[in-house]
């Protein structure tokens, strides 16, 4: 533009390739960003204030819809949480199944990412080999926890159910067959000639900046840091499988897209080992003050029903203690700062959202790119809007 | 690095500056040299706390009249040993808590998160306005004295009320 | 508005005109993409191979509200989104439909708090309300499909949109230029 | 009350006398219970009727209806003969003692027990235990008021306290148990003729001034005001032609219904605010919807001088509105405008005005309730009063004659009718007959009648019968029982389908202008 | 004073205190069930056995004073399973209805289920249901819900010195009796202190949860002991009355028409707008309409024949701000002294 004016465009907050409700206020020199300022907030529901008036149990739910691209693994941040302020150990049986679910919910959340991401930047067909195999996870899902999307199968104390046989197959069916689909994803898009000019290079940030912003998870492995939650402060029994964390070097959207394609694959070792040596036991921890009496059990025996009244109206009590822990979620460190009050009620559930931060970065990440590109970065952070808001 | 060396190293740089020593990562800092103390965590070498992972407001309005209200917590990571670092500030109703966005890139958005949804204000704050709310929301959601439905929950609601940045 | 303003009035020519206009129109609902949390995925999902909404004509989710024909708001409607909800749904052309997809569009759902707008009836009117948390693929083409019978037995002149005043005035949005 | 009611179990003796308590205090009737069997008090119940009291009673006294001044001073009598009373306690804090003593020579034993139907030796271990006993309490209600000679009652139950120097001391005191949850704050908050707020009487200027400047108000007239009984009188020689009444029902409630019934007819205006369409109200010009209980907030004082708050839990049904916003608008139609527009904001009017209530404001009620007087904010308010010394310095001794009821029993009407109060119902009945809950429990009213006089009158249980009186006559059912005396019949008041008040007359007491409802003279005959 | 260890904490406590109420006051929760504060110690459901000096004959630590340097245990592995034996025991009787049971959520035997954790009940229930023989027409009595844990009977002879009801056998088909029927005065007094569902209100027509009711502290509006009491309401209605043990002077119990004397509140014809009688019949009208007429009416009277022609009768059934602005209203709007109320009555 002549004598340096600029024009200023609104990106969102309804718009395709914003990944929901972000809005980017973008200042355009030509197609030169000059300067970014993203707004959150279009999704904001008050989760945290809404967590304040329910006992630890109805919560689950609420954990669910934070970052629902990849439910699981919201769940395993709010229970481990929960289970470090009341001071109580899961089953071993219940962790692995735990580890299983999550890490098939990053996978998931991967796929949402490697589906759109590829559709931004114009390729078509990868959406649709993701989401079919999206489709067998949640087909996954719905057998063990009755839902596909917001399963909601932790429960505090363990997981809601037992497994069925069919879960079992149905998972050494996916695990077997997942790695040759990440390679179909390889041969489309690693070394696509398209693919690589578009991302190499573009929206790099260093490791000093990327801890500076506060980026974590796959956003900041790819710029070098290997900073992962499950082997820096390990939980619900991660210690004892082995497998790797992928790290980049120059932190550009090819880095970060080689370090997700690398997580698929550790992930499903993950699983892999997960399944094959499921421990025997029960599924929860059998203190009456948390766990649910089973339903036959409730029809026959007035102590069950008495005990299962008092756990649907009261439910578990929290100590008078505050507690911060994180997970590894799928967009990186999801963490819950919990305060207990001695009541039912938490007193205060503060989420530390990773896709908050990512979000946050993105001025530092879009100026001086071409609009085109800031599609591709926004899509390589992979922000989910219900997590950002909460 | 652990709590009885942050500790130590703290002493020599300012003394006077920690309040309490809780739990097995958690200080409290006074507040008139918060921000000092703040910097030498993110520059001394050997504490190195260069990422704020987040920050927490907590409203004790039960607890008023005799102490506080707030308690704000930083968490704080050092990405050479990846070992955590909770510090409280005690904050009352009226006073300005120093910003640490010169400090962390990361508090910008966080603070501004806090003063949207606490009613915190952040002295040296590059644009402290609300960020999750809309413009025109009056009251602070996350504070115990604010109805969890809101005030004007049972009036038929109107698009234009709401006016944004 | 066009095909209406000849066709009005009742008789047996336009009855059968009537029938072509709406199979046409039912058959080929363009949806908004308008995808604000979880039922967005599910939406996505429904669109793509494994559910494959192209069956019934509405694979073609088209971004810009002008040219969609159906409004699937999928997903909570926060008080600080209602404007926009409210300006997409102005700017699309009219015949056009709503689908409420989800408890949270249809009435709030499990957030019962100060942010989120209790129903997004409480702005726009909508056809058909989707129950579940979020609702399952196949629940969103059974309201697409309830949706392509109310075309299919609509009257033309019944058209609310086509008498003005009666439907939502379209409120002209404030436009100032970002400077 | 003199004495808060957890005192009771601090007494040695509790005398009661015309009050029926497990029925109308069924909490006190609580305490008396515990100090009986727990903390070894005894219990000299003196009434004409077989109340339940009677059953952990230590001695029962059964006078005749309305000779209470006479067994009192019978009993005082004895205790002077037989030097019991407590010399130091009268010599230092009271006077007129030699006075009431010589006046006590005519009322010896032979004469009280002729007079009240009491035995001789009945006298003689009544007035030793009271006078043995110390501290001990008198407990009275509307037994010893409703007469027409109330105020000589309560005088001498005030002598006889302070012959055995039970006033001003825990345990003590001369207590009368009120009947309404608000009666004794009403007539603190000045609903009465002859004063303001606290007591304050109109007749003194500056109290007259002092509330003519707090209202800003040119002057208050110092003439005292008409009383209920007097205002219907008026009504009827058109000397007062409009009445605003709030929250009462005097058609069922006040004696002589058709003589009420006529005075109402002739005002000119009548406005009734209440809760339901009552007797009273039926017969008003305008009627306003009024809160109950439930649906404002405010303080209620009990009768131990207690003030404790009453707050809101529902909002009141269709258009109704509180009554502060009631009266507020009215007066400002009027002219007036009230600046107070809470409850709140009232109390602390009150409590600017009025001495005894100064201390009292909604804060200090939050979490501690308060007995006035209680002057000022950090004053913890007095459970017992005259402690120490008298409120107007000595107390005074009263010679109170003997003074026979208005209508004795002869030959035409031979029983003597007292009405009262039933368990299960309050008052008129406007509250408690409206759900099912209490009327399963009492759905009719009953007259009680000895069996001596049932085989009289050849009338068995369940009967219906006719009671007349010079004033009227009702029919209501019999219930046989031993609880009434001989020559006594016993009904409730709270039923308009007998409303007893027919038979009921206008005489009054002079002072306290209260009329006599436990004496009027009936005839029972058995219904057609 | 006497001084003793209770789970090696010292205490020193008056003499004659149990060592129930030195535990708690030393704040130490030794579970029971049959206890209740107000009542004297019963001791029929052995929940609060403790040990003494070591001896592992359990005593009943409700009704055992405390003695001088006693050792008490309080918590051992021994009681907790004593104690789920007894609780058993007492769970053998009880009917399998807490969803339908009005006490449920509230209910102090669910408490001790829930914190002893019973999860089984290995004892044969009955065969033939148990018919009741006690109901008044306000309180309902559900023999099956009944733990004989005696409350009841303790609290009809202590508190209110009764004695209605007794209870019949301790053995299977043991329940409440009446020994005098028309003693009874349905005042509640058992209902409040019963610690299970067995004795209900007979008389609301809508049934709350404790914890979708909220519960409003006020004064009861009937006669003049000004007793304390909850009034339970739920979506703007009230559904029962209920007490706080250590409120007011009337320390948790009520009569008759406290407990269930609150249907007048939602009755469907109370009145509901101003009326104004035109020739004999009344109208509705609206509040302006009355209330100028009324403000006319008076200060036309008042012209005429002056201040004294106006009478006033205010209430003791209103509130001390009611009757303070009434006579106010009277003496500075009206002028006269006319003021009075049913003080007499």
């Amino acid at each position: 533009m002549a004598e340096g004016k600029t024009i200023t465009l609104n990106m969102g907050p309804h718009h395709p390739a914003t990944h929901g409700v972000l809005r980017v206020e973008v200042e355009l020199d030509g197609e030169i960003i000059v300067k970014a300022t993203p707004y959150i907030g279009y999704l904001h529901r008050g989760i945290e204030k809404l967590a304040e008036s329910k006992n630890y149990q109805q919560a689950i739910p609420l954990s669910d819809r934070l970052d629902y691209a990849s439910a699981s693994a919201n769940n395993m941040g709010y229970c481990t949480a929960v289970e470090k302020l009341m001071g109580i150990e899961v089953p071993k049986r219940a962790q692995y199944l735990r580890v299983i679910m999550a890490e098939l919910a990053r996978i998931m959340g991967h796929h949402l990412w490697i589906g759109t991401h590829a559709l931004d930047i114009g390729a078509m067909t990868v959406i649709f080999y993701a989401f079919r195999d999206r489709e067998m996870i949640m087909d996954i899902n719905e057998e063990i926890a009755g839902y596909r999307l917001t399963p909601t199968f932790f429960r505090i104390g363990g997981v809601a159910a037992d497994t069925t046989p069919d879960f079992i197959k149905k998972v050494r069916e996916f695990v077997k067959w997942f790695p040759k689909a990440l390679q179909g994803y390889h041969t489309l898009l690693t070394e696509n000639k398209i693919w690589t000019t578009r991302t190499m290079g573009i929206g790099p940030i260093s490791a000093k900046d990327a801890i500076n912003a506060g980026l974590t998870g796959p956003s900041l492995r790819g710029s070098g840091v290997a900073y992962d939650i499950r082997k820096a402060f390990p939980y619900s029994s991660y210690d004892d499988f082995d497998f790797k964390i992928p790290v980049g070097e120059k932190g550009d959207v090819y880095d970060r897209y080689l370090v997700r394609m690398e997580e698929f694959a550790q992930s499903i070792k993950i699983i892999d080992q997960a399944i094959e040596n499921l421990p025997e036991g029960p599924v929860a921890i059998d203190s009456p003050w948390i766990t649910n009496p089973d339903l036959v059990s409730v029809q026959t025996d007035i102590s069950e029903l008495a005990r299962r009244f008092v756990l649907h109206t009261k439910g578990p009590v929290g100590p008078d203690k505050e507690v911060y822990h994180a997970v590894e979620g799928a967009k990186g460190e999801l963490g819950f700062y919990l305060v207990g009050d001695g009541t039912e009620h938490p007193f205060r559930m503060k989420v530390r959202s990773p896709c908050f931060y990512l979000a946050s970065a993105l001025p530092r990440l879009l100026v001086g790119h071409m609009i085109a590109d800031a599609i591709a970065i926004i899509g390589s952070i992979d922000v989910v809007l219900g997590e950002i808001d909460r | 690095m652990d709590i009885k060396g942050i500790v130590s190293r703290l002493e020599k740089t300012d003394p006077g500056a920690i309040d309490r020593v809780s739990g097995e990562n958690e200080i409290t800092l006074n507040f008139n040299d918060f921000n000092k103390a703040m910097q030498t965590l993110h520059d001394d070498k050997s504490l190195c706390f260069d990422m704020l992972v987040d920050i927490v407001a907590i409203d004790r309005i039960d607890r008023m009249p005799q102490s506080h209200r707030f308690d704000l917590v930083y968490i704080l990571l050092c990405s050479k040993d990846f070992s955590r670092l909770l510090v409280r500030l005690a904050a009352g109703e009226d006073n300005e808590v120093p910003s640490v966005s010169s400090i962390w890139a990361s508090a910008d958005w966080a603070e501004r998160e806090v003063y949207d949804l606490m009613g915190i204000t952040f002295s040296g704050h590059p644009n402290l306005r609300r960020i999750l709310t809309w413009k025109n929301f009056e009251g602070h959601p996350l504070r115990k004295d604010f109805p969890l439905e809101g005030k004007d929950f049972d009036q038929q609601f109107d698009t234009t009320s709401i006016e944004d940045y | 508005m066009g095909i209406e303003n000849q066709l009005t009035g009742d008789n047996i020519l336009v009855t059968s005109l009537n029938k072509l206009v709406n199979w046409s129109r039912s058959n080929s609902v363009w949806p908004c993409t308008f995808g604000l949390a979880c039922c967005a995925l599910e939406m996505i999902a429904t669109s793509l191979a494994s559910f494959d909404i192209s069956r019934f004509g509405s694979e073609v989710f088209r971004p810009s509200p002008r040219q969609s024909d159906l409004l699937i708001v999928a997903g909570t409607v926060s008080k600080k989104m209602a404007p926009m909800v409210k300006r997409v749904y102005d700017q699309m052309a009219d015949p056009k439909w709503v689908i409420a997809m989800g408890a949270c569009a249809s009435c709030g759902g499990t957030f019962q708090s100060y942010a989120v707008l209790q129903g997004v009836d409480q702005i726009i009117p909508v056809d058909v309300y989707l129950p579940g948390c979020p609702p399952r693929p196949e629940a969103l083409l059974a309201g697409l499909m309830k949706i392509q019978e109310k075309i299919r037995t609509e009257n033309l002149n019944q058209r609310p949109d086509f008498k003005p005043g009666e439907r939502y005035e379209t409120q002209v949005p404030k436009v100032e230029l970002i400077r | 009350m003199t004495n808060p009611i957890p005192d009771l179990l601090k007494s040695e003796v509790i005398l009661t006398t015309g009050t029926n308590t497990t029925e109308n205090h069924p909490i006190i009737a609580n305490y008396i219970k515990e100090a009986v069997t727990k903390r070894g008090a005894k219990l000299l119940v003196i009434d004409p009727r077989r109340i339940a009291l009677v059953d952990s009673a230590a001695l029962w006294l059964r006078p005749r209806p309305g000779t209470d001044v006479c067994w009192i001073n019978g009993l005082m009598h004895i205790i002077i003969k037989e030097g019991l009373h407590t010399k130091d306690y009268i010599e230092e804090r009271t006077e007129g003692f030699d006075e009431l003593s010589a006046h006590l020579e005519e009322f010896t034993p032979e004469y009280v027990s002729s007079i009240t139907g009491i035995s001789q030796d009945d006298l003689f271990a009544a007035a030793r235990m009271y006078a043995g006993a110390s501290p001990a309490s008198i407990l009275y209600a509307m037994g010893i008021t409703q007469h027409i000679t109330g105020t000589d009652n309560v005088k001498s139950l005030a002598n006889l306290a302070m012959l055995c120097g039970n006033v001003g001391v825990t345990g003590g005191g001369v207590n009368p148990l009120r009947g309404q949850n608000n009666v004794q704050g009403a007539c603190d908050m000045g609903g009465l003729p002859n004063v303001f707020t606290g007591y304050q009487p109109v007749l003194n200027d500056d109290a007259g001034n002092k509330f003519a400047t707090a209202w800003g108000v040119d002057n208050i007239f110092a003439k005292p005001g008409l009383t209920v009984t007097e205002m219907f009188s008026a009504a009827e020689k058109k000397q007062v032609r409009a009445m605003y009444v709030m929250g009462e029902n005097p058609v069922l409630s006040d004696p002589d219904k058709s003589h009420i019934e006529h005075c109402i007819a002739s005002l000119d205006f009548l406005v009734v605010q209440d809760i339901f369409l009552t007797e009273t109200a039926r017969l008003a010009d305008v009627v306003f919807p009024a809160t109950c209980f439930a649906e404002k907030d405010g303080t209620v004082t009990n009768t131990e001088r207690q003030v404790s708050r009453v707050k809101k839990a529902v909002d009141p049904p269709g258009d109704t509105r509180e009554d502060i916003w009631i009266l507020n608008s009215l007066s400002a139609r009027m002219g007036y405008e009230m600046s107070a527009r809470t409850a709140k904001q009232i109390m602390e009017e009150i409590a600017k005005i009025t001495p005894s209530y100064g201390g009292i404001s909604y804060e200090r009620l939050e979490n501690e309730r308060l007995a006035w007087p209680c002057p000022d904010e950090d004053h913890p308010g007095t459970p017992v009063l005259h402690v120490g010394k008298f409120a107007r310095g000595k107390g005074r001794f009263f010679a109170i004659k003997f003074i026979p009821p208005f209508e004795s029993p002869d030959s035409e009407y031979p029983f003597l009718l007292s009405t009262g109060r039933v368990m299960a119902h309050y008052h008129t009945g406007t509250m408690t007959r409206r759900g099912t809950g209490l009327n399963r429990i009492s759905p009719e009213s009953l007259a009680e009648i000895n069996p001596v006089d049932a085989e009289k009158l050849s009338i068995s249980d369940g009967d219906m019968v006719s009671i007349t009186s010079r004033r009227g006559s009702i029919t209501v059912k019999a219930w046989i029982n031993k609880r009434s005396q001989p020559g006594m019949v016993f009904v409730p008041f709270h039923f308009h389908e007998a409303p007893v008040n027919l038979l009921t007359s206008t005489a009054i007491d002079p002072v306290a202008k209260i009329p006599e409802f436990k004496v009027s003279a009936v005839r029972i005959e058995k219904a057609s | 004073m006497v001084s003793a260890t209770i789970d090696n904490r010292e205490i020193s406590v008056p003499e004659g205190t149990t060592i129930l109420e030195a535990a708690q006051k030393a704040g130490i929760d030794i579970p029971t069930l049959c206890h209740h504060k107000r009542l004297p110690p019963i001791g029929s459901c052995n929940m609060c056995i403790v040990e003494i000096n070591g001896n592992t004959k359990p005593v009943n630590s409700c009704n055992s004073p405390v003695e001088e340097g006693m050792k008490v245990a309080t918590d051992t592995k021994a009681l907790h399973e004593q104690r789920v034996v007894n609780l058993k025991k007492i769970l053998k009787h009880h009917a399998l209805d807490c969803p339908i049971c009005d006490k449920a959520g509230e209910c102090d035997l669910q408490d001790v289920v829930y914190r002893l954790g019973v999860t089984d009940a290995p004892f044969e229930p009955r065969e033939n249901p148990r018919i009741a023989e006690y109901s008044t027409s306000l309180i309902r009595y559900w023999p099956e819900r009944c733990i004989l844990c005696q409350r009841c009977v303790t609290a009809c002879n202590a508190i209110k010195g009764i004695g209605a009801i007794d209870i019949k056998s301790d053995g299977d088909d043991g329940q409440i009796v009446v020994v005098d029927a028309d003693k009874c005065k349905s005042c509640g007094e058992c209902l409040f202190v019963c610690p299970t569902g067995a004795l209900t209100e007979n008389l609301s027509r809508y049934k709350g949860r404790p914890w979708l009711e909220n519960r409003v502290e006020t004064t009861c509006t009937y006669c003049g002991c000004g007793c304390q009491l909850q009034l339970k309401v739920m979506d703007n209605r009230v559904i029962g009355v209920t007490t706080d043990v250590d409120r007011g002077v009337n320390q948790g119990s009520l009569c008759v028409k406290g407990r269930f004397g609150y249907e007048f509140i939602g009755d469907e014809n109370r009145l509901t707008t101003p009326l104004i009688k035109e020739n004999g019949e009344f109208r509705e009208a609206s509040w302006d309409e009355a209330l100028d007429l009324t403000a006319q009416k008076f200060s036309s009277i008042k012209e005429e024949s002056g201040p004294d022609s106006i009478a006033g009768l205010t209430s003791a059934k209103c509130t001390n701000e009611e009757n303070y602005l009434f006579q106010k209203f009277m003496r500075a709007v009206i002028g006269t002294n006319n003021v009075d109320h049913c003080a007499r009555l």
